[in-house]
């Protein structure tokens, strides 16, 4: 919303944050009334039904309570931003940011779909990444950020999976329907994974042991952000989850043993640490580690008194944390640190800070008259009734360390700061600050005090209501007030308070033995398993892929076998067909003799590479005898000038190229590549044995064979094939070839620059040159082919759709002519011969192709479709013309331009290098 | 006539050869052949720029002839020398053949004639483009031989080339 | 005939004429051939969007190229899952053609506009072929044109990748033919549609070699779909070549899934006997590996075109895990979240080369730089980019995830399926959060900003458009994810494809 | 007649066969690489002429096809085969005026000279206007 | 008796080709290896005019006219390799 | 021995020299063993049609038996699109031996460059 605002002035962001905060909880306030009396405010708009994601929003009393905290304390957050953030800061952007994160929290309190709460959820993780790390300058910041981010949302990821099963076992992802199906939900197999999964999220997010790590170290954060975000609100969303799900979830054996176990431990943890810090931030951050911890216990309980009793104590929680933080941060913008060690007696420097300052540690402390005097002594006389293993003694006795702890801590700082011997800081004196500071937390701590001596009239109705959402059930009778009488509760608090009272007077002594003891710090935990983790997958990743193309392909090959393999075998293989095998002339024998050991000679002279060249000649000899006795002419005619134009292109490149480099590989990795080709080999053999062995069905080209002359118009059905039936594949082939020469002159054409012109222009040939370049008889002889070879090439052309022949074919002969030219007169001569361009020859062909293809649709045919005719002229006769021949021009002309586009590129390189003008100067 | 044919022997070459090809005598084909004959020594006609005439005379008819005959003799000779004569009988000489062919079709003719009678074969010319290198496989005297090389072709050949 | 049934040509048609003709005036009018080029890429689109609307009546539609029927002829087949191939090539085409304009990365070396003009052509061919042989084809168009395009801009590091790719992917393409030739030694056919039908009716004897083809042919998608252990030519590929190149490649991987989508369900689909679902045991661990190594590889990236191309091979393990469930249901999710990491995947290279132009030496690489200009607006479009990327909300990635979560509850790998993709989200998120943090937020020592080229916003354009496409298919994620449950309907219907196919009235 | 031509027929077949076969035999026996480029000749001339003269009278004779391409693969061949040889031989000469010919030198030995300060094309590039050079054509 | 002689011709050219491959793996001069190859190209014309006949069939006549015309490309392009290194100059 | 096993076994042979050499470390021999390797493939893809002796598939009434046409077209369609990657691939070794000055593809310069 303010993003498009970044430039705006920062009166203006605040102010529209400030408005559309207000408005927001103006309007919550005025359905609140309602809501109380259980109307249920609901909105739908369908977004993914596949997901059974929608838009769907409601307002029943819970989400009232924590969607009006969040309206709220957001307010006072954004009134004390405007104190706290100088000048200079970007208010934009961290207004946007604290907007995004508090839609976000609205909207996961308003959800009425799990889907969409987990979309809420998320981005609560992510724009809180975003406000931690918006001091970004400084690496805690980022840290924090990154940390905070791991953790929730790695949290929010198990919740996905936790809400997507107890969806599936709800059937449902609506909430309000989910909320009444906790039988059906606790009955299925999928409720302890999706229990786990859920709980996961929840205590991530709330800070759960052992997930509490982030928490203080987003403490990074600009205060209003702590104040924000680490009291009031993200952090207690994991509460809400539990809160909200508590009619589904909660009352199973499972339950409470995760529940209510993790929120004790972090209660007493938290708290215990919290008393050591010296950072007020970090204080008050384990504090609410451990006051979550206590939510997050009372919860597990899984009683409704225990349930009002969390819900008053996130209403007593979010007052004085919220205030606390705002305290703090008075403190550190004040007097320039955030160290208690180095603070105190602010009292008299600071009044009223250390009045509200006071006031809200109290309520922390659980002290009377606050508020949270009141919810402490519920969530004490709900351990009283909780026995654990059968005893009943252990609950309540830990709840009271934890209850001690707190006190403790609440007293250290406020005691810490306010009173004893005064230092200040950084600053000579402190003094209060401005009411843009003051009046969000006194607010708040006015509230706190509200909470203490009026619960009744302020919270009452709220809790009672939200109570009632939590458990599903009837509204509870509850009495919040100051005074129960005397009972085990009340001396536990009173225990408790001395215990802490007693605990502060030993801190400097115990906070020594704390200091000098080896301790488990969380966070280089996390982040020695991040580091691991980090280096770990580089190591991994770097090793895995590792930029050798002999790896990729040994890995090509081994899948290929395994493939092979796997398909051959899994069903019994059938090898030899039915189909009479053909007995092999002699002269069969003696081409397959020649190929196999001119293939066996390759690979053994593979590194004197002019002679290996030699023996792919014989190879590719072999192949076309071998198409000629296998009657596929077309093929054998591809086949030789393919062949020839081939060898033309190896020696061009050979002749730049290293001729006889030594020999890289060790003799087990030779051995294993040979393995795996025999492999490879005997595999295709044996395949291409199995299907020529079988007794070949009907096939397709029965079609073609019976269409070809009165469909296509020629008797050469390969051609036929090529030009008509399948058209488009040829369409699609001269294509690929005019790319390959395109790209193939985008490579060559800058080659004559930088490092590769100046290896040209340095390179020597290391054989030793005959000084003639032009061969007499050659040329003479070349000159005279050309104008033949044309012909020919005509020749072939022309007869190609009835007999063996075609504009492949006919391109290569006419490229094989002028080649002929360019070996024997060189590249110049021949070059200024030329008459047309390669360029415009593949894109001519490529157009008449196409236009071929057109031109059928103007008479209501399909795209390629053919026609011929037969026509009579006088004196020459009945001939027939036919659009396939059309079509093969273009053919003709994108196979020639490709083909003479590669090779007169890859010939004249070296000498295009030679001559480049900065060739001098690198001298 | 020049202007339409600049190469009128390379056109009758043309011309023959797509009759040959197309292995039919019909009217369209003539046409054809005829076109081609006439656009591809011009199409082509910068890659020969100076294309030397070529007389249609008796000596072509008589030079085509004597080098058939030659041919189907050495080709006897050689085999007989390749199945009978043991190694170290040859008698393989280099033979330098002074030329008075002048230019390089001709002498790239004379050449080409030694090298398909079997037996020699044309290896080289010298850079003053006056001698030619042949390689003889058995000769007894490399001065008789010389001088049958230039009487059988090379006369011939000043005669058609003019 | 009438002329909107020639239209499924128009996205052959259209590149071809207009790389032909850009070719033909890139060597005079630099600035005609650009804008020709773009303006092609948009007809294109149009085209495609009109393809889509047409197929959305459900309709399997069968054109005969050249008047031929199927199964002798080739015949190009309009269905929604072609349609919606076409849309989301043609709509990448454009926003990143838009951006070589605007950033002048056209003009890095020769060629680029044919070259991309043939690509698009390419894929456009493979999406709508019927025929087996005719899908080789268009493969190896695709193919070439990416190796023109991936060595666009050359220098050594590129050019080393590039032989890698290049022999990788034609050693692809000869197993391609291998597999082909098998199916035609079988069955006598090229026609999909056909192929299925008679691999059905194979002797029992013969399903031996049916299955070498099919998983063969399933090597060869996997190779181009770049999943374990076929996969390691991706990474170099696409951090070594221009990012804007390798933002029109984020499609590249995708074809290869596209073609099992295709191939699987028509060719070794239930009624094929031994050959029926072939691929299925190798894919998910496969799948699993992919994913794995590709977050990981967000994870340890070392530069934002790595890290991004690692992305790309992480979300294509995720889409192929979920496909290998081979359900309408876990189809329908993977074809969402294709087209989201498609788009999201392009936009990481778009957003990468941004800040490559603005940080000057610094590259890509994932270190603290001095202030560059517009820090915070590319690291917003990153911060976006990456979220759409890894799948966290709001955006459509994570609807994506949420689908094939759903989709795949009741398989029987859900808890591996689960925890990959959930772990593999984790994992990116970190990597990148890692990433942005270190090249958006950390400063480098030495205060002066960066005095970077670029002063101007425009190449914000694309990134931002790449993005803008990423929101619209958030917000209607409802329709989208109908029309690709429709799809997954449609292609698992194998005998209506057939019918449409080998019934269809058109040609001889 | 018919039995005429079958004679005619397998008699140029066989001769031409024979030719080749020698010429290759030629190939394998002589001493050295010169001795040995004497021996394909035969296959180019008359090995494979007598073999597309059978091929034409064949096909006349006995299936009544006319083909004459038979005789433009001998014109071809007659362009071509001396240009080969040719261009080999240059390599011999090459190779063994650098030294690089490890195998037995051709019994003929070195080439004599052409003329005083005149060399062979392979050894010395053709002056400019003679009629070895194609310079400038 | 045709029948006879052109399978004994097309034998003995087949010989001639196992002749010719024995050059060729031999050697020991490249110029020999280059004369081997040359000579099976014609070989291979011939084989493929014996194996026409053989089959009344004079559709491969084009491959031999083929071969014939630019088989010695080859041959020269390895030739003008050794001499010049640079095929194209 | 019958034509089918001299093709089959060539096939073999083709592909496993082709598979040793596209394993080799240098892009020449690579690209020798690619060759080897479409060889083999375009004979896999003729042989897929059965063979057929003297029966090429030149259209003629009341013909029955013939080689298949197809097979034949698909080959010819292979061999252009292999000679396309084939001269891309040469030409692409050359320039990236030119630009480095190594051409190793076993990843080895590459580390050496990068260390
Ligand atoms: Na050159
Ligand atoms: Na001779």
């Amino acid at each position: 919303m303010l993003g498009t605002l970044f430039r705006a002035s920062r009166t203006v962001h605040l102010g529209v944050a400030g408005a559309a905060t207000a408005i927001g909880f103006v309007v919550l306030l005025s359905l609140a009334p309602a809501v109380l009396a259980g109307d249920l405010p609901a909105t739908r708009v369908a977004w993914v039904p596949a997901l059974g994601l929608e838009l769907s929003l409601w307002l029943d009393p819970l989400a009232l309570l924590f969607a009006g905290l969040i309206l709220g304390i957001g307010f006072l957050v954004v009134v004390y931003a405007a104190g706290y953030l100088s000048e200079d800061e970007p208010t934009g952007r961290f207004l946007s940011f604290l907007m995004l994160f508090q839609g976000a929290m609205v909207g996961i309190a308003l959800s009425n779909n799990v889907v969409l709460m987990l979309v809420f959820w998320e981005l609560t993780s992510l724009s809180s990444f975003l406000l931690i790390g918006f001091w970004r300058h400084t690496a805690e910041a980022r840290q924090g950020a990154r940390m905070a981010l791991a953790v929730t949302g790695g949290g929010g990821l198990a919740l996905i999976a936790g809400m997507l099963l107890l969806g599936q076992a709800a059937g449902s992802f609506e909430l309000a329907t989910i909320l009444t199906r906790g039988a059906i939900v606790q009955a299925s197999p999928l409720y302890a994974p999706a229990l786990l999964l859920i709980l996961l999220g929840a205590f991530t997010k709330s800070a759960q042991f052992p997930f509490h790590f982030w928490l203080p170290h987003a403490m990074a954060a600009p205060t209003p952000v702590s104040a924000y975000l680490h009291s009031a609100t993200m952090v207690k969303a994991g509460v809400f989850l539990l809160a909200r799900l508590w009619p589904v979830l909660a009352g199973t054996d499972l339950w409470f043993a995760l529940v209510a176990t993790t929120g004790l431990v972090t209660m007493i943890f938290g708290a215990a640490i919290a008393l050591f810090r010296t950072d007020l931030k970090a204080i008050l951050a384990y504090s609410t580690i451990s006051q979550l911890g206590l939510m997050v216990m009372l919860l597990g309980f899984a009683t409704p008194a225990a349930a009002a009793a969390a819900v008053f104590h996130i209403l007593n929680h979010a007052a004085f944390k919220a205030a606390l933080f705002m305290n703090a941060g008075i403190v550190d913008h004040e007097t320039g640190t955030r160290d208690i060690r180095r603070l105190g007696g602010l009292a008299r420097l600071m009044p009223l800070t250390a009045t509200m300052g006071v006031l809200a540690a109290a309520a922390m402390a659980g002290l009377p008259p606050l508020g949270g005097f009141i919810s402490k002594e519920m969530m004490l006389h709900e351990t009283a009734q909780t026995a654990v293993l059968g005893q009943t003694w252990l609950v309540p006795l830990l709840a009271t360390v934890g209850a001690t702890l707190s006190v403790a801590y609440s007293l250290r700082y406020a005691l810490g700061l306010y009173f004893g011997p005064q230092r200040t800081g950084e600053v000579a004196k402190p003094h209060d600050p401005g009411a843009a500071l003051l009046a969000p937390p006194l607010l708040l701590v006015a509230l706190a005090l509200g909470f203490g001596l009026l619960p009744m009239l302020i919270a009452g109705p709220l809790v009672t209501a939200t109570t009632a959402a939590v458990t599903g059930g009837a509204p509870p009778k509850i009495d919040l007030a100051l005074w129960h009488g005397l009972n085990l509760a009340l001396a536990l608090s009173v225990g408790a308070v001395l215990g802490g009272a007693f605990l502060l007077a030993r801190h400097a002594a115990l906070a020594h033995r704390v200091a000098t003891g080896h301790w488990v710090d969380a966070k280089r935990l996390f982040d020695a398993a991040m580091d691991a983790l980090v280096t770990a997958t580089r190591r991994v990743t770097l090793a895995i892929h590792a930029p050798s193309l002999q790896r990729y392909l040994l890995l090509l090959f081994a899948t290929v076998v395994v493939l092979g393999l796997d398909g051959a075998t899994k069903v019994g293989p059938v090898l030899t067909g039915g189909r009479a095998t053909t007995p092999a002339s002699p002269a069969a024998i003696v081409v397959w003799v020649l190929l196999l050991a001119a293939t066996l000679t390759v690979v053994v002279t593979q590194r004197q590479r002019f002679l290996a060249l030699v023996f792919i000649s014989v190879i590719g000899l072999a192949i076309a005898l071998a198409f000629v006795h296998l009657s596929a002419p077309d093929l054998a005619l591809t086949q030789i000038a393919v062949e020839v134009v081939t060898i033309l292109l190896l020696l061009l490149a050979l002749h730049l190229l290293p001729k006889q480099p030594a020999r890289l590989s060790s003799t087990r990795r030779r051995l294993r590549d040979a393995v795996l080709g025999l492999v490879a080999g005997g595999g295709a053999s044996a395949t291409a044995w199995a299907i020529m062995t079988r007794v070949r069905g009907d096939t397709i080209s029965t079609f073609h064979w019976a269409n070809s002359y009165s469909g296509g118009g020629g008797t050469n059905v390969v051609n036929v094939t090529l030009v008509d039936f399948r058209a488009f594949d040829t369409m699609g082939e001269i294509i690929v070839l005019g790319i390959a020469g395109l790209a193939i002159f985008a490579l060559l054409e800058p080659a004559v620059r930088g490092a590769a012109g100046q290896r040209l222009r340095a390179w020597r040939d290391t054989m030793p040159h005959s000084p003639e370049r032009h061969p007499m008889m050659f040329v003479m002889a070349t000159r005279l082919l050309l104008p033949l070879a044309l012909l020919v090439g005509i020749y072939i052309f022309l007869r190609g759709h009835n007999q063996p022949g075609g504009g492949f074919v006919a391109a290569l002969i006419f490229a094989i002519a002028i080649l002929l030219q360019y070996l024997a007169s060189g590249y110049d001569w021949t070059d200024e011969r030329r008459r047309i361009g390669e360029h415009p020859l593949i894109a001519f062909g490529v157009l008449i192709a196409v236009g071929t293809g057109l031109g059928s649709l103007a008479f209501g045919a399909p795209f390629l479709s053919s026609s011929f005719g037969y026509f009579h002229l006088p004196v020459v006769g009945e001939f027939e013309l036919a659009t396939a021949m059309i079509f093969d021009v273009a053919v003709a002309c994108v196979v020639l331009g490709a083909v003479m586009m590669a090779l007169a590129q890859l010939s004249h390189v070296a000498q295009r290098a030679a001559r480049q003008p900065d060739a001098e100067g690198e001298r | 006539m020049r202007a339409l044919l600049p190469h009128p022997a390379l056109s009758a070459l043309l011309f023959l050869v797509w009759l040959l090809m197309a292995n039919s005598v019909t009217p369209g084909g003539i046409v054809l052949g005829a076109v081609f004959a006439i656009v591809l020594p011009r199409f082509t006609r910068p890659f020969w720029p100076d294309r030397p005439r070529v007389r249609f005379n008796r000596a072509l008819l008589g030079y085509a002839l004597v080098v058939l005959y030659d041919i189907v003799v050495a080709n006897f000779d050689v085999a007989r020398l390749i199945l009978f004569r043991r190694n170290r009988d040859l008698r393989a000489r280099w033979l330098v053949v002074p030329i008075a062919l002048d230019t390089p079709e001709a002498i790239t003719v004379l050449a080409a004639t030694i090298s398909l009678t079997p037996g020699t074969v044309s290896s080289d010319v010298s850079a003053d483009g006056r001698f030619l290198l042949v390689h003889a496989l058995d000769v007894a005297d490399p001065a008789a031989e010389i001088a049958r090389i230039k009487a059988r072709y090379e006369a011939r050949l000043l005669r058609i080339f003019a | 005939m009438t002329a909107f049934d020639h239209l499924i040509v128009a996205p052959i048609v259209i590149p071809a004429v207009t790389a032909a003709v850009a070719l033909l005036v890139m060597r005079r009018r630099r600035r005609l051939g650009a804008a020709l080029s773009l303006a092609g890429c948009v007809a294109g689109l149009l085209a495609a969007v009109a393809l889509l609307v047409t197929a959305s009546d459900d309709a399997i539609r069968v054109y005969a190229i050249g008047g031929w029927r199927a199964p002798f002829g080739i015949v190009l087949v309009l269905d929604r899952l072609s349609a919606a191939m076409l849309v989301l090539a043609s709509l990448l085409g454009t926003i990143v053609m838009a951006h070589a304009v605007i950033t002048a990365a056209d003009r890095k070396g020769w060629h680029f506009h044919p070259l991309f003009q043939f690509q698009l052509l390419g894929l456009n061919g493979a999406f709508l072929t019927g025929d087996l042989f005719n899908l080789f084809v268009f493969f190896e168009v695709l193919l070439i044109a990416s190796y023109g395009l991936m060595l666009h801009g050359q220098g050594a590091a590129r050019l080393k990748a590039g032989v890698a790719y290049v022999v990788v992917n034609i050693v692809g393409s000869a197993i391609f033919l291998v597999a082909l030739g098998l199916l035609y030694g079988l069955t006598g056919t090229l026609n999909m549609a056909d192929m299925g039908v008679r691999i059905a009716m194979l002797p029992s004897g013969d399903g031996g070699l049916a299955r070498i083809a099919g998983l063969l042919l399933t090597a060869v998608f996997a190779l181009k779909a770049a999943l374990v252990p076929l996969h390691l030519w991706l990474p170099r590929t696409y951090a070594a070549t221009m990012p804007v190149v390798a933002a029109l490649f984020a499609i590249m991987t995708k074809v290869g899934v596209y073609a099992m989508i295709r191939v699987v369900p028509l060719v070794f689909g239930a009624t094929t006997g031994e050959a029926a679902w072939v691929p299925s045991p190798w894919l998910a661990p496969a799948a699993i590996v992919t994913a794995l190594l590709g977050f990981g590889g967000v994870l340890s990236g070392r530069g934002l075109r790595e890290s991004a191309a690692f992305a790309v091979l992480g979300s294509t393990g995720s889409l192929l895990l979920v496909l290998a469930a081979w359900t309408p249901a876990a189809t329908a999710a993977a074809l969402f979240y294709l087209i989201n990491a498609t788009l999201a995947g392009a936009a990481l290279f778009l957003v990468a080369d941004v800040a490559m132009r603005r940080r000057g030496q610094y590259g890509d690489a994932i270190v603290p730089t001095p202030r560059f200009a517009g820090q915070d607006a590319v690291g917003l479009l990153y911060l976006a980019t990456c979220i759409a990327a890894i799948g966290l909300p709001p955006l459509s990635g994570f609807i994506g995830k949420l689908l094939m979560l759903r989709a795949t509850v009741d398989a029987p790998a859900q808890p591996a399926i689960w925890a990959t993709i959930l772990g593999t989200t984790l994992i990116g998120v970190v990597g990148f959060a890692r990433s942005g943090s270190a090249i958006f937020w950390k400063p480098a020592d030495g205060g002066a900003g960066l005095v970077s080229a670029e002063r101007s916003r425009a190449d914000l354009t694309a990134p931002a458009a790449a993005l803008g496409a990423i929101v619209l298919l958030t917000v209607f994620a409802g329709p989208v994810s109908d029309w690709t449950a429709a799809t997954a309907r449609q292609v698992f219907a194998a005998d209506r494809y057939v019918a449409a196919v080998l019934s269809s009235e058109a040609g001889r | 007649m018919s039995s005429a031509i079958d004679l005619a027929v397998a008699a140029l077949v066989l001769l031409g066969a024979a030719f080749v076969l020698i010429g290759s035999w030629g190939l394998v026996r002589l001493p050295s690489t010169m001795e040995r480029l004497h021996g394909p000749t035969k296959a180019t001339t008359l090995g494979l002429g007598a073999l597309l003269v059978g091929s034409v009278v064949f096909f006349q004779g006995k299936l009544g096809v006319w083909t004459a391409h038979e005789l433009l693969i001998s014109v071809f061949l007659f362009i071509t085969a001396p240009i080969s040889a040719n261009m080999i031989a240059k390599v011999h000469l090459h190779r063994m005026r650098t030294g690089a010919l490890v195998e037995p030198e051709s019994i003929a030995g070195e080439p004599p000279a052409p003329a005083p300060d005149v060399d062979w094309a392979t050894f010395q590039a053709p002056r400019d206007g003679s009629s070895a050079s194609t310079a400038g054509s | 008796m045709i029948e006879v002689a052109l399978h004994i011709a097309l034998g003995a050219v087949a010989l001639a080709l196992l002749l010719n491959g024995w050059r060729l793996l031999k050697g020991p001069a490249i110029g020999d290896r280059i004369v081997a190859l040359d000579t099976m190209v014609i070989n291979a014309i011939a084989v493929i005019v014996l194996i026409g006949m053989i089959g009344g069939n004079d559709t491969y006549f084009e491959a031999a006219l083929l071969l014939a015309m630019v088989g010695f490309v080859g041959t020269i392009a390895y030739c003008k390799f050794i001499l010049r290194g640079d095929i194209v100059e | 021995m019958s034509l089918e096993f001299l093709i089959a076994s060539a096939i073999g042979a083709l592909v496993a020299g082709g598979v040793y050499l596209s394993l080799r470390a240098r892009t020449f021999q690579v690209v020798l063993g690619l060759t080897l390797l479409s060889y083999a493939v375009n004979l896999f893809l003729f042989a897929v049609g059965r063979l057929t002796v003297d029966r090429p598939p030149l259209y003629a009434k009341g013909v029955a038996d013939y080689a298949d046409p197809l097979p034949q077209a698909l080959v010819l369609t292979a061999i252009v699109i292999t000679f396309g990657m084939t001269a891309l691939s040469v030409v692409l070794a050359l320039r990236s031996f030119l630009e480095s000055g190594s051409d190793q593809v076993d990843g080895i310069a590459d580390e050496e460059a990068e260390s």
